[in-house]
């Protein structure tokens, strides 16, 4: 149990240096691999449970669900997980030192989900310098596989938010070539990832932007930023909003009796804002609102019989009782968390962290019961963006109703990072 | 009295809160050297007088000369370099600090005046103690000034105004609260100051006895005005003071 | 004595904090009657008054009309029927006149009866009808006064319990008050406790009077007696 | 020009917002002094319960009176167990206890609710306005007129009813009022339950449009401070019309300075509030006091 | 005097724990005495500035943003080493600091503590604003922190800062002392006590006062470097108005009136959300906010302060400007 801080970062650094020059794994990590033994992995993870950010506590909380039923069935290579899953309130120097102490105190054997940009920024170096494997991290900036070569340690999960605004552009610039768009973004990274993301999907048509505004998290409400969207004239209106925000866009442009064709990211695109948004605003404010999806939506009418659905709601209704499903969030979690235990599987039973990043660069998991049927859940060592793909759909009397085929980004990224 | 310049000199003072007159037109010099007794019917005006001349308060017009030079034209915490200190009628220690701590406040104007700077702290210190040992409070020294005796706490006020070693020392009700022993006392500390220190002291009093005892020039305001100006004698049978402060005797 | 005192304190203490202002406090009301406590700025007038409905904390016992006032607060005391006018008049300035008056009558239900103590009180100072709507502020330290004794009537108390009213006012302002508290204790069988420092005129207005000293009384007596005692008057009064 | 009125009325929709959240505070302020920062959160919390009562089927008026009840007794109860412990305590600790309360309130409403916004019914019909192209919602004018009703209501407690003069008296002159039997202490109680109800309906009134969620408040609540402050922190009617000002001022400078765009909005309320307390610390409808020694 | 005695045996004996305790404990312990270390400066500032000059900052996580920001920004720009952008780190928030200060010279009690708040929400959008300095949202990157080449062996990269962040700690707690005992000391705490009596022997209320927050913010700046070195990260969400809040909380938690309280209110930040979140992992901020909530109504003199009481006997104090109330004083005399 006792290692004094100068053996470990001595050590770390001779294992580096080893990597470094054969590629092989150190003898020294393999000797004991932390967070590993015969019948437990450790894993670490970081959410906001307090904090304007705390909506997002219940990612971890939907991971947390899936990881203890699959213990129940057994574990993964016949070992539990334990999933220690600690509050940063969304702040960076609270992840770093969160981090320390899941890394150096509880030696988790990987970190697992972390949200948010800022978190994941502050604490990438630590965790690659140290080569904790940073896994699936909760957010959708680029850079987790941008900078993949800078900090091989580091994955992300979900959709980049770039490819999903490039999406959107095309999908724009195939139906109506001459819109005139007007963007609402949240003035963070996420937002202007999208905002970036459209642009590039824009390319040479990028004027089409007539009028672009931002909003803070901390602004009561946004009619100032619709107000300033109509009267540009805009007939295309991206939102790119959490679900709070993304609420009021609709309702406040309905009310403004403004009625442009709209693009909503798939973050707000759920049930609770639709709904509210319809209630409020009436059926105009919502008919026709495109965007895009991967995660099966509860509420959505066409899981009704999927069985993934079912598997969700039995594993919610006994390892989270209580615990309102139709957050889609949730979902989200289990999702992650089910890409998590096919990579610890994946890994082998003779566990390394080496082996652990190995299998997260080479996903190819196709049966992932939480994402839509015909999302590959895909990476290879030169591709780290493990969900690429997303379906287009409209909201049509109350759901979304897929249009198009499933539509793959990675040959935009692809041609992207060229 | 002497034709001496007068160390203070007010003239025409006035001063008015919104519809309320204060002071009305008051004048009045106090010599140094010498005890003057400010007398008056509670609400006369004594206090606003003081602030007026620590600068507390702005006088809506009227002069206020000391040493041949306008206070009106210093900054409040400015006075007490100028060499005037005082006391308060409600007391205004330093409640959370210790005796000495609030002794050595009084101090404060002296470091900046150029001799005192470079006396170190431990000096200053000793002289603190001392000024506590002439008051006769030395053993409390390091106790907080709240929770002392009334009559301990009036002699802390007295001792770090003298700390600042005033040249005019303005005395706000000193007896007030005090028994008939400890004022008869007073007197004599107050004569024992003026020529230990070489201190000028204008105090505002009730106690009769007290300011007809020690004082060479009484000053009576009654309702903002000044209605007599002189020697205790001459004031004590001035009719106007009789039928305005000291009754029918 | 026949009966028992209308307010009857012994041995009362009171203290601001750690420091005691008053050192065990004996003095009685009798009904009808008007008591004037002097002393010196400082010697425990105020405290005294403030101890009697509660304002600070005391130990020892203050009966009113046989029921024991002290551990209450001063709420109850102005609900049993003792208008205290504090030190510095209390009046309300940012209130109107009016306002100031129907204060005083906070305890009363009945609006009527209320509004009869009103025309009373009218009867006493005329030209508060007129000013009903002005800011009590804007009045003059006198009529400050007036009307803070005003609106302890409104309260239709048996005692009142002044605490300086002479503070600030001219001499012959300070002669026509004490005439009306005259009045008022004869016509309307109010007792009166009140504290001063100008010591002739509440000696000419009052039965019988306390000298305070440092929170201890000194001197009780007859008020006519004790203006003729020319030594009392050297040594405590100060003049 | 069109522009400018849409950035006007929905700068008075989004003021009134202000306006009502900053007249909680100014109650609060006038009966002892204190700025209370878990006003905001007070709102949030109470509007949860109106939630709660028409999920469980409540028709949304009985609902609405039932919370309003439910807060202010709450708020008494509030008082008189956390804050009289501290009443006479300088402004220090009852910054703290506020912000103890603050963050208490927020993570129980996360705790029993979540974290999900909720949609929170109106009790004004849903479709638009539209007069010579500037729409607005009827919410907006309901709004507005509740903030004004609120602000009638209070004057003339205030003004004219005994309990509303007793409270004032109380506020202004503790030691005065006790004497004349008015129990001081309770009035404070009654100043928080006054102020948690006119903050419940401004919860109610706000969440329709914002959605309900545990940080709902923490934006409105720093605005409804400029707005307190710009009004005069001691007047009703300054905190209204400082609300309408503050709205309408700051979508203008959002909208035609560049420099200020939407997102220095917080800066421009900081500003505000630095400005005011400098220049005119009684704000545009406080009285000037006189200070004295 | 040997009272004095028993305070300089305290401090020794708390200087030999600190300097030991990297030996003892593990490195992420280690680690998050660190930040221990630099909240502990941060509060020291709030204690000079609240607890001893009466103003109240609710927004002194402006000024461990310009702190932060400053080292990161150079750092980031121009490779300077941090023994050059700390200190530039304190001036430039120092300066800030006597900006506001003079604003706050205006302001009191609650009015202060409004327009600090103010501040402090609006930090995250200022910063955001000027991305072109800051980063913007993205914030910026910092170089991880080596031990000087001579320590390589001896010292881990986070020993070393650790020593760093305390030496600093040290110092300045030093210097504190020395003006808080002395002139200065005495003052800031006459002006809190009672401004009047304080202005009539001569303090100059404008020069103590914007000094009072000058200095505040100058330590607060030294400490949002400290915190951004090791966290190798700025981001205008590590300066949220919850910073700003929770700094005055641990700062009145530890105890203000005593610079004892500085280091109890350093692990009071540091590890009381660690606590919280082990008694109640399903709502921490309810334990938090109860707690605050708490101890504000038993031990009103923070931990340090009650400590101190028992230690000395005291009786507790009364009167005092910040943490009581005192009666408006309304003129009798006109």
């Amino acid at each position: 149990m006792f290692i004094s801080s100068k053996q470990l970062i001595g050590s770390v650094a001779a294992a580096f240096a080893l990597v470094l020059t054969s590629g092989a794994t150190s003898p020294l990590v393999a000797q004991s691999v932390p967070g590993v033994t015969a019948t437990e992995v450790v894993l670490g993870g970081l959410h906001p449970c307090s904090g304007p950010a705390s909506a997002y506590c219940t990612i971890g909380k939907g991971a947390a669900a899936y990881f203890a039923y699959v213990n129940d069935k057994g574990g993964v290579n016949g070992r539990k997980i334990t999933y220690k899953d600690l509050d940063d309130a969304y702040s960076p120097p609270q992840a770093m030192q969160l981090a320390r102490q899941l890394v150096e105190q509880d030696h988790v054997f990987a970190m697992f989900n972390t949200l948010g940009t800022p978190s994941n920024t502050a604490i990438r170096p630590y965790l690659n310098q140290n080569q904790v494997p940073q896994l699936y991290v909760a957010t959708g900036a680029t850079t987790w596989a941008h900078d993949s070569s800078q900090y091989p340690w580091t994955i992300g999960w979900q959709p980049d938010y770039q490819s999903e605004a490039i999406i959107y552009a095309r999908n724009l610039l195939k139906v109506a070539p001459n819109a005139k768009i007007g963007v609402i973004y949240q003035n963070d990274d996420y937002g202007k990832d999208y905002l970036a993301g459209l642009h590039k999907g824009l390319g040479p048509k990028s004027s089409l932007i007539v009028k672009e505004v931002s909003y803070e998290t901390t602004d009561p409400d946004v009619s100032s930023q619709i107000g300033q969207l109509k009267a540009s004239g805009a007939d295309t209106f991206f939102i790119f909003a959490t679900p709070k925000f993304a609420l009021q866009s609709l309702v406040i442009a309905a009310q403004q009796s403004w009625h442009p064709t709209i693009y909503l990211n798939n973050v707000s695109a759920n049930d609770v804002v639709m709904k509210g948004a319809t209630e409020k605003g009436g059926a105009t404010a919502t008919a026709g609102v495109i965007s895009v999806g991967y995660l099966k939506d509860p509420l959505d009418p066409r899981w009704a019989n999927d069985s993934g659905l079912a598997l969700f709601k039995q594993i919610m209704a006994k390892y989270a009782p209580g615990v309102d499903t139709s957050n889609l969030f949730y979902m989200y979690g289990c999702g992650a968390a089910y890409t998590m235990v096919d990579t610890l599987q994946k890994a082998g039973r003779d566990l390394t962290r080496q082996k652990l990043m190995d299998a997260a660069i080479h996903l190819n998991e196709a049966n992932n019961p939480f994402v839509m049927p015909g999302i590959v859940v895909q990476t290879t060592p030169s591709n780290h963006f493990p969900i690429t793909q997303e379906q287009l759909a409209k909201y049509d009397n109350g759901r979304f109703v897929p249009f198009g085929s499933i539509i793959d980004a990675r040959p935009i990224i692809a041609s992207e990072s060229k | 009295m002497s034709a001496a310049i007068p160390l203070l000199a007010v003239r025409g003072l006035t001063v008015r809160f919104g519809g309320l007159t204060a002071l009305e037109d008051v004048s009045f010099e106090v010599t140094e050297g010498c005890i003057v007794g400010l007398i008056g019917p509670n609400g006369a005006g004594k206090t606003t007088c003081f602030n007026c001349i620590t600068r507390l308060y702005e006088p809506t017009s009227g002069e206020i000369v000391f040493k041949g030079e306008n206070l009106l034209r210093r900054a409040p915490y400015e006075v007490a370099r100028s060499g005037i200190t005082r006391t308060f009628q409600n007391l205004a220690l330093f409640d959370r600090m210790s005796v000495i701590e609030n002794v050595l406040v009084g101090y404060h104007s002296r470091y900046a005046s150029g001799n005192g700077s470079g006396q170190a702290e431990e000096a200053v210190r000793r002289e603190a103690l001392r000024m506590l040992e002439y008051l006769g409070i030395a053993e409390v020294a390091t106790r907080p000034a709240h929770g002392l005796s009334f009559g301990t706490r009036k002699s802390v006020e007295l001792a770090r105004a003298l700390m600042a070693a005033p040249e005019l020392l303005l005395l706000d009700e000193p007896a007030g609260g005090l028994n008939h022993d400890e004022v008869a006392a007073l007197g004599a500390t107050f004569k024992r100051i003026c020529s230990d220190f070489k201190t000028t002291i204008l105090m505002v009093e009730h106690h009769m006895r007290l300011v007809m005892g020690v004082s060479d020039h009484v000053v009576v305001l009654d309702s903002g005005r000044k209605i007599a100006d002189g020697t205790p004698d001459v004031v004590q049978r001035n009719p106007a003071v009789i039928e305005a402060y000291l009754g029918a005797v | 004595m026949a009966a028992a005192p209308l307010l009857e304190v012994s041995d009362l203490h009171a203290s601001y904090g750690e420091i005691e202002a008053l050192h065990g406090i004996a003095l009685g009301v009798e009904r009808g009657a008007i008591v004037a406590l002097l002393g010196a700025n400082g010697a425990g007038k105020t405290s005294t008054l403030r101890a009697i409905t509660g304002v600070v904390k005391t130990k020892g016992t203050v009966r009113f009309g046989g029921n024991a006032l002290n551990g209450h607060g001063p709420e109850d005391a102005a609900r049993l029927g003792i208008a205290h006018v504090p030190e510095g008049r209390g009046t309300m300035g940012a209130l109107t006149v009016w306002e100031n008056l129907m204060l005083g009558a906070y305890t009363r239900r009945d609006r009527k009866r209320v509004l009869g103590s009103y025309e009373r009180v009218v009867g006493y100072f005329p030209w508060l009808a007129e000013r009903k709507k002005q800011l009590a502020g804007t009045l003059s330290g006198g009529e400050q006064q007036m009307l803070a004794i005003a609106r302890g009537l409104m309260m239709e108390p048996q005692l009142m319990l002044l605490d300086e009213p002479s503070l600030g006012l001219a001499p012959i302002v300070v002669r026509e008050i004490f005439a009306l508290l005259k009045t008022i204790n004869a016509r309307d069988g109010v007792s009166i406790l009140v504290a001063e420092q100008n010591t002739t005129v509440a000696l000419e207005a009052a039965t019988h009077a306390y000298v305070l000293e440092t929170g201890r009384i000194v001197v009780s007596g007859e008020s006519q007696a004790l203006l003729r005692d020319d030594g009392i008057r050297r040594s405590y009064l100060g003049y | 020009m069109q522009e400018l009125a849409q950035q006007v009325v929905s700068g008075l929709a989004s003021g009134s917002i202000y306006a009502s959240m900053a007249l909680a505070l100014v109650l609060i302020y006038r009966s002892m002094n204190v700025i209370n920062f878990a006003q905001g959160e007070m709102a949030m919390f109470t509007t949860f319960i109106a939630w709660q009562l028409v999920q469980q089927g409540l028709p949304l008026w009985a609902a609405f009176t039932a919370t309003i009840a439910v807060a202010f007794v709450g708020a008494v109860l509030l008082e008189r167990i956390v804050i009289r412990p501290v009443e006479r305590a300088g402004p220090l600790t009852i910054v703290i206890v506020t912000l103890g309360l603050l963050i208490t309130f927020n993570g129980l409403a996360g705790l029993f609710w979540g974290y999900v916004i909720k949609s929170f019914p109106s009790p004004f019909p849903a479709a638009p306005i539209n007069i010579g192209g500037v729409a607005f919602s009827s919410q907006d004018v309901g709004i507005i007129l509740v903030s004004l009703a609120s602000l009638g209501v209070i004057s003339l407690f205030f003004a004219k009813t005994k309990l509303g003069l007793a409270m004032r008296a109380a506020a202004l002159y503790p030691a005065a009022s006790q004497v004349l039997g008015i129990r001081v202490s309770w009035m404070l109680a009654l100043g928080w339950g006054l102020s948690a109800v006119v903050g419940a309906i401004s919860g109610m009134m706000v969440a329709p449009v914002v959605f309900l969620d545990p940080n709902m408040m923490q934006g409105i609540v720093v605005y409804a401070f400029a707005a307190a402050v710009l009004g005069g922190v001691e007047s009703p009617l300054g905190a209204v019309v400082g609300g309408l000002i503050l709205g309408v001022l700051l979508n203008l400078l959002g909208t035609y300075v560049e420099f200020v765009g939407t997102d220095l909005r917080l800066a421009v309320a900081f500003a505000i509030i630095v400005a005011v307390l400098l220049i005119r610390p009684a704000g545009l409808f406080g009285r000037v006091s006189v200070a004295r020694v | 005097m040997r009272l004095r005695a028993d305070r300089n045996l305290a401090v020794a004996i708390v200087a030999i724990v600190i300097a030991l305790l990297p030996f003892i404990v593990p490195s992420f312990s280690t680690f998050e005495l660190t930040y221990v270390g630099a909240y502990a400066i941060a509060i020291l500032g709030l204690i000079v500035l609240t607890g001893m000059n009466g103003q109240i900052s609710l927004g002194h996580g402006a000024f461990l943003a310009v702190g932060g920001y400053v080292v990161a920004i150079l750092a980031h720009r121009f490779g300077l080493s941090f023994w050059l952008s700390i200190p530039i780190a304190a001036i430039v928030s120092g300066i800030v600091g006597i900006g506001l200060g003079f604003v706050a010279l205006r302001l009191e009690g609650v009015y202060l503590a409004l327009a600090t708040f103010s501040l402090a929400v609006a930090t995250p959008s200022i910063l955001k604003r000027f991305g072109d300095l800051t980063g913007g949202v993205m914030g910026i990157v910092l170089p991880p922190v080596a031990a000087p080449k001579v320590l390589a062996g001896v010292l881990t990269p986070v020993q070393w800062f650790y020593y760093v962040t305390w030496a600093f700690a040290g110092v300045l707690f030093l210097v504190t002392a020395r003006f808080l005992g002395g002139r200065v000391g005495r003052s800031l705490r006459a002006l809190r006590d009672n401004e009047i009596a304080a202005v009539s022997f001569g303090v100059n209320p404008h020069f103590y006062k914007t000094l009072a927050f000058g200095w505040s913010a100058a330590f607060a700046g030294i400490a949002g470097a400290l915190i951004a070195i090791p966290t190798a990260y700025v981001s205008p969400d590590s300066y949220s108005s919850l910073l700003s809040i929770t700094l005055l909380i641990g700062a009145v938690l530890g105890g203000i009136d005593t610079m004892w309280g500085a280091l109890a209110g350093g692990v009071m930040i540091e590890f009381l959300p660690l606590w919280v979140q082990k008694i109640n992992n399903a709502a921490p901020s309810v334990v938090y906010g109860v707690a605050l909530i708490l101890v504000m109504l038993v031990m009103p003199g923070g931990i340090a302060g009650t400590l101190l009481r028992l230690v000395q006997r005291r009786p507790p104090a009364p009167g005092d400007a910040v943490l009581r109330r005192t009666e408006p004083t309304r003129a009798v005399e006109q």
